[in-house]
């Protein structure tokens, strides 16, 4: 029951706030779904000290659900280290962003609407970290995308904002098909979606080969690319990323939830999970690797060029998920989980800092606008200042442990694609500080440039909403340094137990604690020297930014066009299958199946028929000469010798 | 000659309906033409008719063979002989709506009790001459009948052409009886199926029985001999449509069974191949023929010709349960036919008949119980379950796989969809538009009973299939068996 | 005068009743002016017939052949009764016997 | 011999005479080539032992169907003028279907020479007299038909020409018979001087 | 005692009872009409609650038939009246009546003339529709399968839109031609094994040559009435014309009567030809998938898109049932089901804009949430079932079918996974653009929200959806027995075969 609780009572908040809010009721929809919540917060807390740090993982079987033949999926919950992990992360993050709510939507007619759907995400997704099949993360794994669809496209009269729910989802869709394509192959394979049996199996399944379209691949190669392609969908990689920037439509509290702290870091969660697996798979984890350090450079260039806020932090996001990947393609699983951790604080943090400042700006977003507000937001200023040297990763915050651990393992793993990664995150790393920075100064620094109307009311939030900003900058100061041993560190093996499966070949997070202090300083100065960039660009030397776009201005237009990846897709994709479609329609259904089939052949017989008609002349002598015919042809037909 | 009273007995429907007849001579000669007359003279054929089909059930069982063994009696001739006075009554009963069109006279009834007797006869010859004569007695009164409308130039076309036309065909069916008789050496069915039991089949044998069946073809208007049957139908006056569209078939396709069947069995293989061609050639036409057709009367023409396409293909089969499937097709046929046309001789538009198609635009707002009577009737036409008529056509088809006539049975499905489009036609006139000149209210009252009396066989037909497919079956076991 | 010394045989009379059914079935659909020509034909191919059966009758010395073409005889005169009566009602009508004229009904 | 001539003239003439009524532009003269048909058909009756038959067919033929069909075709008056020519458009196709038609039938005859050669003796009995024993005993079944069918032939025929005009005079004999003097005559007197003019109206 | 009565024939022929009720109404115009509506309503009612005996008295774990009613017919000619469900027609009959009700329920306001005809077209369709699911003789079932024809003929011409005709037609006409064939077929396995009778049929062996034809001649039939591509063409025409009612129960039940086909006869009856067409009948699939998923997307009216995506849903039931997997076979009727349940629902969320707006056209709205929250949030509901997701009924159709798919050929499950894709655009698509938006419209803000009536409409709707998705073993164990003694068969079979 205990166990059932933490999942089931979020749904519960968010079916009671579901229909109070239809009632008008928003205030208990809030309260409710707050409660929901945070005691799933409380008992996750227990959970995690029995589970995490008591080393007792088990499975709570809750009903049945697909059952046929040899293929059974149902109901139940599985807790290991991994998933009490996440459970942290989400319950706590998902209470703080609950009660930043209460203020941020404070003036919103459907609030009690928005606390449902929040509380309905935070029940999908512990529905995915707890699921104890494929099938069944796959329910938390939709289930959170339609949260998040929900949820972006919140202010539905915008057109942007139901437009990048839309996107979100298609997009995920895109990974999913390769999701859903990855757990029936595996259950082909395996005969069973069981993560126990699967792990259990997967080291027999090395030598097995499917083919597709005539081409052969090693089993358990393909399945982990399938997987890792919904992975890909979920945690915005490089490819399938366009949908999280455009996610920022949502409210703020949502991409702090959402698109920062627990649903992006699905992808992370399912590859670190699938670990049994993947650790078979060298080709797959390369791929990982490589795609993860493509992100996190990729998402790095773009974050430095843009000027709405959220979109700023969106791409940060993106790049530090890139990070995670990289980590876990090198197999340093529990390094990736303890960079997620580490984010979900600072980045949630960041992000509903960023809400408070759009919150004092009168729904400002772009930085353009913004600036010289510093003193009138203390509060939030300070907030702003530690997520951002969490994230840049200034030593001693958590980004420093988490980040650094990934930049080792990837350069310990001694591999092309490690170094590849090593050297890209370094240079992801400089970037990150630059922005940071750079939004920092813009955001509350220089001249205001915003109009005077919109400054004569520039106001700190009320408490509700910096209340819970507190223990996000607590985990952002303190949860790398609390959680390195546990994490990455001494007690790793113990904490993790059968959660997650290392190869014993694959030691790049062992090495990593052995690298030149070269090393281990890189990340440190790169990060400094990001800071300080940024400083001389936009303090010291204003017009630096505009000089270095004009002098690199091909450059410049490719990272603030987001390297062109949605007009891109949009040629590639959208504008041909609607195109295709339309064609298909009027060129295939009407111009060649109709055409040639029902009418073509009810053509035909009218047609037919009118020529028979043209026969009935009227004539007697013609209907006699028929007659003859008839008459003649049979007897010929006869003498022909064919009637015998 | 044995005129004991078996031999009386097993004519007895033929007797009472001369008896009637002569009736009719006398009251059409010495009564005054006067409504209170024509009253009579409908009652009297009514009764006519109604004594004939009661005195069927007093036949003896079992074949007989009585005149010389020129008129046989069994219980497929039986049945028949009842559908046919059936189809006699219902078709004299729909005139009694005062739908005369100047038909309507002592004469007309006296006639068409004439050509029903006629038609009697035809399902009892049982000898080429006898065929002839009785064949020539139905058609005679026909070809009158439609050209009845002295004044229409219309209906004495029809009249003529069925005349000229019906006589060629008299012409072949005699030129290929005295071919089969010159070669089979006898005219009596019985010899004739005798001598095909030994040796081969001579090619006089084969002239004789295409001309034969080929005039035989013109009376069930099977294609290509079907070409007087649209303009007859549309020409003729509209009762006289009804009677042809309901009777005149029943009659001559049963004789075509017995020549087939009886007389000439032992060449089996000879006249299947014909009724191959004609039933393929006719569902073709019948079914494309109707399409374009703007005259309900016409179109139900093309239609009657598509039906006989399918009857012929249960004929073509040769075999009992072709027979048996001849005999239900027949069965819904005359109630198909009875209530079409007690429908559309309920139509008027101020006071005058229409028999445009388009005039059923709207039935159903106007006429609700005919449109939905219409509506059945059709669906029942095109072959759609659960009415008759996909019981009919089922068994047709069923007996053409049985005797592996498979692609004929796929050509008649296939045209039953075509076929299915002009029936749909109809409906969509009926269902799915309004009347632009809505007709006149009423004037079904008598056709009533011809109506549900149909729809009653129409929709209740798979109640009965069992003991009528049982009947039909026990019944077509007394035609000779062959192969 | 070889023709003369053959015998005579059923095939001979058979011959010449088929000349005169192909020639009555020509002067049917070949004829467009003149419905009685038409009805001739047909008395013509009835001819035919009536000569076929009377010569089978003969060579088979069984006389219901020429039974059967007494019946046909009776019953063409009848036939020709009702066909003219026809004709006439056609002609009051149309004014006209020619078969070309016969069409108001078609298609 | 004398018999093969006979057959071959009645032959060639009643073919001669079929083609004749086809194809003659008049049709008093297709009348009168089919009387001729029906005369020389009854020569080859004759030879063929069939007297009865080639008795009826001159009586009941030529003697009124072929006088039926001269009446018909004297009573429509017809414009012989328009009545030209008969046939063009379908002539080749039809000759050819004629013709394989022909063919096929001479094949199946010829086929059958052999085993059927001479005609049988004549039995003694005349052709008359035996049709006579069999036609009301065996055939009576028949021949009651052919009674009705006449009926019918009869009925229809009249049912159809009969017609009712107004305006022609006709004899009711009833009427006349009823008629009483002083309905009809009257006595007048006359003056001298002033005849017969009827004063007041009556007759 | 429930099987002491012949409860089978009294849930098929009840609705025809119910007809002679509606003869019976006398009346002016409106009262007749308010009259036969609560006849019709209380009757189809009454069925469904009959039809639920079934459920209950249904023993799944028996694979063969149950609830047999067997009755002489047509003499001693193998045919005969034979009635019976087993755990794959079970549900096709509970749907059935489940619908029908619902669809009376629908039409209640939008059908304003011959409300009376409309009633008796839909209560003879219901027991057209029960009858043909519940019938253990070919001739019976054809009779049912084609009688179908005759009330939706008349309900999408007399009772729908501009271009009813054409498309009554249409539909008509393609159907029928598509089963005269299954006709034939049906005659010459009658003419061969002297019966007609189902059960006795499936335990005929076919030679492999016969079934060749014969499964064609079946094909012929079924891939009309599922669609199948390329000939789905009448199914746009028709949904579109059809009165809201119809579409549903189209949509809902008639389609379903293909797949209900090839699992009946193609398969028991044919088992060699079944996999021997199989690879055929994945490349007609996957491209119908693939072909209408993109079609969709291109249309501008509300219906014909969704008509076009239950083409592209079919085309996942015959990818998986010619999967001959026990999955495949599961997901294809369970995806029947849930496409039943879940476009009926969506047909009704396009009809009830289209009560208040009488178009269509998806650019004539925008904006209905605002006047319409509760609309807005079926529809999301209903889309995101249609377009499959996990807890919906939708998703464990297609995942079923996916597995299926992948154990028979990898690369079907490719093709057939792009249809989530797809699905998901239009579907996202056409939701954005009719209740998304601001509304800018006067009429559309105008709409009234739903009344009680459309709401029990939905709610039913709803939460079978829900429940299926989240226990479809209530399904999945009915079907169990039956699919996997029909697998058994075929294993059987088709091992034969390739020994012979």
């Amino acid at each position: 029951m205990f166990y059932h609780a933490i999942v089931f009572l979020p749904l519960l908040g968010a079916i009671i706030a579901g229909i109070a809010s239809l009632r008008q009721h928003h205030n208990i929809a809030t309260l409710v779904s707050i409660a929901g919540v945070c005691l799933s917060l409380v008992l996750s807390c227990f959970a995690f000290v029995e589970i995490a740090l008591g080393g007792q993982a088990l499975t709570v079987e809750v009903a049945r659900w697909i059952g046929s033949g040899d293929f059974q999926a149902h109901w139940t919950l599985r807790f290991d280290t991994l998933t009490a992990v996440m459970l942290i992360v989400v319950t706590g993050v998902s209470s703080c962003v609950h009660i930043y709510s209460v203020g941020y939507m404070s003036h919103d007619k459907a609030r009690g609407r928005f606390m449902a759907y929040l509380s309905l995400f935070t029940f999908a997704m512990l529905m995915l970290v707890t699921a104890d099949n494929l099938v069944q993360l796959f329910f938390g794994w939709e289930g959170v995308g339609v949260a998040s669809y929900l949820l972006i496209g919140f202010w539905y009269h915008k057109e942007s904002a139901h437009t990048a729910a839309m996107k979100a989802f298609v997009v995920n869709r895109v990974g999913d098909f390769g999701f859903a394509l990855g757990i029936i192959s595996i259950f082909a394979l395996m005969g069973s979606v069981q993560f126990s049996d699967i792990f259990a199996n997967a080291s027999t399944y090395q030598s097995h080969v499917i083919t597709v379209f005539g081409l052969s691949m090693p089993a358990l190669e393909l399945v982990s690319i399938l997987l890792f392609i919904g992975a890909m969908g979920k945690s915005a990689q490089l490819g399938l990323h366009t949908w999280l920037p455009d996610a920022m439509e949502g409210p703020t509290p949502v991409s702090a939830l959402i698109h920062a702290a627990t649903m992006v870091t699905a992808g992370v969660f399912l590859v670190c999970r699938m670990s049994p697996v993947i650790e078979y798979a060298p080709l797959a984890l390369d791929i990982i690797t490589i795609v993860g350090a493509l992100t996190a450079i990729f998402a790095a260039t773009v974050g430095m060029t843009q000027f709405d806020i959220k979109r700023v932090i969106a791409y940060s996001t993106c790049s530090q998920l890139g990070y995670m990947f990289f980590a876990a393609g090198v197999s340093a699983y529990p390094a990736a989980m303890f960079h997620l951790t580490t984010h979900a604080f600072f980045k949630a943090l960041l992000f509903l800092g960023a809400g408070s400042v759009i919150h004092a700006l009168s729904d400002e977003q772009d930085l353009r606008n913004m600036g010289g507000i510093w003193r009138k937001v203390p509060v939030t200023y300070a907030m702003m200042w530690i997520g951002s040297l969490a994230l840049a990763g200034f030593p001693f915050f958590a980004g420093f442990y988490s980040k650094d651990m990934i930049l080792e393992a990837a350069y310990a793993a001694h591999s092309g694609p490690g170094m590849l990664a090593f050297w890209l995150g370094c240079a992801a790393a400089l970037l990150t500080a630059f922005y940071s920075w750079r939004l920092l100064i813009l955001a509350f620094h220089g001249t205001p440039r915003a109009s005077a109307k919109v400054m004569s009311h520039v106001h700190e939030s009320p408490n509700v909403m910096t209340l819970p900003l507190v223990p996000l900058a607590l985990g952002a100061i303190f949860s790398g340094w609390l959680g390195y041993e546990l994490f990455v560190g001494q007690d790793m093996a113990a904490f993790w137990g059968d959660a997650i499966f290392i190869l014993p070949g694959h030691d790049a997070l062992a090495n990593a604690h052995h690298v030149p202090t070269w090393v281990k300083l890189l990340p440190i100065i790169l990060a400094a020297s990001g800071v300080i960039l940024a400083v001389v660009a936009y303090i010291v030397i204003p017009s630096l930014p505009a000089r270095i776009a004009t002098m690199f201005a091909p450059l410049y237009r490719f990272f603030f066009n987001k390297w062109y990846f949605d007009e891109l897709y949009d040629r590639i994709f959208v504008a041909p299958s609607v195109a295709v479609g339309q064609m298909l329609w009027q060129r295939g259904d009407k111009g060649v199946i109709d055409y040639y089939g029902p009418d073509g052949l009810s053509g035909f017989v009218k047609r037919s028929s009118g020529m028979l008609t043209k026969l009935q002349s009227g004539y007697v002598y013609h209907y006699a000469f028929a007659m003859m015919i008839g008459v003649v042809v049979l007897l010929s037909w006869y003498f022909s010798g064919f009637g015998r | 000659m044995d005129f004991s009273s078996l031999t009386f007995l097993a004519a007895l429907p033929e007797f009472i309906l001369i008896f009637f007849a002569l009736i009719l001579v006398l009251v059409a000669a010495f009564a005054r033409q006067s409504d209170g007359h024509m009253k009579t003279v409908r009652t009297i054929s009514l009764v006519g008719y109604a004594a004939g089909f009661a005195a069927l059930f007093l036949l003896p069982q079992g074949a007989t063979e009585i005149f010389n063994g020129m008129f046989r009696i069994d219980g497929l001739t039986a049945y028949m002989k009842g559908l046919v006075l059936l189809g006699g009554f219902f078709a004299c009963w729909l005139v009694s709506d005062g739908w005369g069109e100047g038909i309507d006279r002592a004469e007309f009834h006296l006639l068409v009790l004439m050509a029903i007797l006629g038609m009697l006869l035809m399902i009892s010859a049982n000898d080429l001459i006898s065929l002839y004569m009785a064949l020539e007695l139905q058609s005679l009164p026909l070809y009158v009948v439609a050209a009845m409308r002295t004044g229409s130039l219309k209906s004495s076309e029809a009249g003529l052409k069925y005349f000229l036309l019906g006589a060629l065909s008299s012409g072949m069916l005699l030129y290929g009886a005295s071919m089969v008789y010159g070669f089979s050496g006898s005219t009596g069915f019985t010899e004739i199926a005798a001598s095909l039991t030994t040796g081969d089949i001579s090619v006089g044998m084969t002239v004789g029985m295409v001309f034969l069946l080929s005039g035989l073809a013109f009376k069930i208007s099977a294609a290509p001999f079907h070409m007087w049957t649209p303009d007859v139908y549309e020409g003729a006056p509209t009762p006289v449509t009804a009677l042809f569209a309901i009777v005149p078939k029943v009659a001559s396709i049963t004789l075509m069974l017995s020549v087939t069947y009886n007389a000439l069995g032992g060449m089996a293989m000879q006249w299947q191949q014909i009724l191959i061609a004609l039933s393929v050639i006719s569902m073709i036409v019948g079914a494309t023929g109707a399409i374009m057709q703007q005259n309900i009367k016409r179109m139900l023409a093309y239609s009657s010709i598509a039906h006989m396409g399918y009857a012929l293909a249960g004929l073509a089969s040769g075999s009992i349960e072709g027979a048996t499937s001849v005999v239900i097709y027949m069965t819904t046929y005359v109630f198909m036919g009875a209530g079409s046309f007690a429908i559309i001789m309920s139509m008027r538009r101020d006071g005058a008949p229409v028999e445009r198609i388009s005039d059923l635009s709207g039935l159903s707002s106007t006429h609700p119980i005919q449109a939905a009577g219409m509506m059945v009737i059709m669906f029942s036409m095109a072959g759609i379950p659960p009415l008759a008529g996909f019981f009919a056509k089922w068994y047709v088809f069923l007996a053409a796989v049985d005797a592996g006539l498979v692609p004929l049975a796929i050509i008649g499905v296939l045209t039953s969809v075509i076929g299915a489009f002009y029936y749909l036609r109809i409906i969509r006139l009926m269902y799915f538009q309004e009347a632009d000149a809505p007709l006149d209210k009423g004037g079904e009252r008598n056709n009533r009973l011809v109506l549900f009396a149909s729809l009653a066989v129409i929709l209740l037909f798979f109640l009965f299939i069992g003991p009528v497919h049982d009947h039909a079956s026990s019944i077509s076991g007394a035609l000779a068996s062959f192969s | 005068m070889e023709l003369f010394t053959s015998e005579i045989t059923l095939a001979h009379y058979l011959s010449v009743a088929a000349i005169l059914f192909v020639l009555g079935v020509f002067g049917i659909f070949i004829n467009r002016k003149n419905v009685i020509t038409i009805l001739m034909s047909i008395e013509l191919i009835l001819l035919s017939v009536s000569i076929n059966l009377v010569a089978f009758s003969a060579y088979s010395a069984d006389l219901s052949g020429q039974i059967f073409s007494l019946f046909i005889l009776t019953v063409a005169a009848a036939e020709a009764a009702i066909g003219l009566a026809i004709l006439v009602v056609y002609f009051r009508n149309r004014g006209s016997i020619a078969v070309e004229d016969i069409n108001v009904m078609k298609g | 011999m004398i018999s093969s001539f006979f057959f071959y003239l009645f032959a060639a003439v009643t073919c001669l005479a079929g083609l004749m009524v086809v194809t003659a532009r008049n049709p008093v003269h297709s009348v009168l080539f089919l009387i001729l048909a029906f005369f020389n058909a009854a020569g080859l009756f004759i030879l063929l032992q069939a007297e009865f038959l080639a008795m009826l067919l001159v009586v009941v033929y030529v003697g009124a169907v072929a006088v039926l069909f001269l009446f018909v075709v004297m009573m429509l008056d017809i414009n012989f003028v328009e009545l030209r020519e008969g046939f063009q458009k379908y002539r080749t196709l039809g000759i050819v279907i004629g013709i394989i038609l022909l063919a096929e039938l001479f094949t199946t005859f010829f086929q059958l020479t052999s085993d059927s050669g001479a005609l049988p003796e004549a039995t003694g009995v005349h052709n008359t007299a035996q049709l006579g024993r069999v036609l009301y005993t065996e055939y009576v079944y028949l021949f009651q038909l052919a009674g009705l069918i006449l009926l019918v032939a009869m009925i229809g025929a009249i049912a159809l020409t009969l017609r009712s005009r107004p305006g022609v005079k006709r004899q009711n004999i009833s009427t006349q018979n009823s008629r009483r003097r002083e309905d009809t005559v009257r006595l007048a007197k006359v003056n001298s001087g002033e005849g017969a003019e009827a004063k007041e109206g009556s007759n | 005692m429930i099987s002491s009565w012949p409860i089978l024939s009294v849930v098929t022929y009840l609705p025809l009872l119910g007809v002679l009720f509606l003869f019976l109404i006398r009346g002016d115009e409106a009262s007749v009409a308010r009259n036969a509506k609560r006849v019709a309503l209380w009757v189809s009612g009454f069925t469904f609650f009959l039809s639920l005996n079934l459920y209950w008295g249904f023993d799944a774990s028996l694979s063969g038939y149950q609830f047999e009613e067997q009755a002489d017919w047509i003499g001693k000619t193998g045919i005969s009246y034979h009635l019976g469900v087993d755990g794959i027609s079970m549900p096709f009959i509970l749907l059935s009546t489940f619908l029908t009700p619902l669809a009376i329920l629908a039409s209640w306001h939008a059908i304003t003339h011959r409300v009376r005809d409309y009633m008796i077209a839909f209560l003879v369709l219901e027991t057209m529709m029960i009858g043909m699911f519940a019938s253990l003789d070919m001739l019976m079932f054809y009779l049912f399968f084609e009688g179908v024809l005759i009330p939706m003929f008349l309900i999408i011409g007399v009772w729908g839109g501009a271009e009813r005709v054409y498309a009554a037609f249409k539909f008509f006409l393609y159907t029928l031609l598509g089963s005269v064939v299954m006709l034939v077929c049906m005659l010459v396995m009658y003419q061969m094994t002297g019966t007609t009778d189902i059960p006795q049929l499936a335990a005929y062996e076919f030679a492999p040559a016969l079934q060749f034809w014969l499964f064609l001649g079946f094909f012929a039939s079924f891939a009309v009435k599922v669609p199948m591509w390329p000939v789905h063409t009448w199914l746009p025409d028709a949904h579109v014309q059809a009165p809201t009612a119809g579409s549903m129960i189209l949509a809902g039940v008639l389609l379903k009567m293909g797949g209900y086909g090839f699992l009946r006869f193609s398969l028991p009856m044919f088992p060699d030809a079944s996999a021997y067409f199989a690879p055929m009948i994945f490349v007609l699939s996957a491209i119908a998938v693939i072909y209408t998923s993109l079609v969709a997307l291109a249309q501008s009216d509300m219906k014909k898109l969704i008509a076009y995506s239950s083409v592209a849903h079919m085309g996942f039931v015959t990818i998986g049932i010619f999967t001959l997997t026990e999955q495949g076979i599961d997901g294809a009727m369970f995806q029947m089901i849930s496409h039943g349940l879940v476009s009926a629902a969506l047909f009704f969320c396009v009809g009830v804009v289209y009560d208040r707006l009488h178009t269509r056209e998806i650019d004539a709205y925008g904006g209905v949430v605002d006047a319409m929250p509760r609309y807005a949030a079926f529809f999301m509901f209903m889309m995101l079932a249609s377009v499959g997701l996990p807890g919906t009924s939708g998703f464990v159709g297609e995942m079923l079918v996916l597995v299926g798919a992948w154990k028979a050929a990898p690369w079907v499950a490719v093709f057939a996974a792009t249809g989530l894709v797809l699905g998901a655009c239009y579907m996202l698509w056409l939701y954005r653009r009719v209740v998304f938006g601001k509304a800018e419209k006067s009429e559309v803000l105008e709409m009234p929200p739903l009344d009680s009536r459309e709401i029990a409409i939905f709610v039913p709707l709803t939460i079978l959806v829900l429940w299926f998705g989240v226990y479809p073993s209530t399904l999945l164990d009915i079907m169990d027995a039956s699919v996997s003694t029909l697998l058994s068969q075929l294993n059987g079979s088709v091992l034969s075969a390739s020994l012979r």
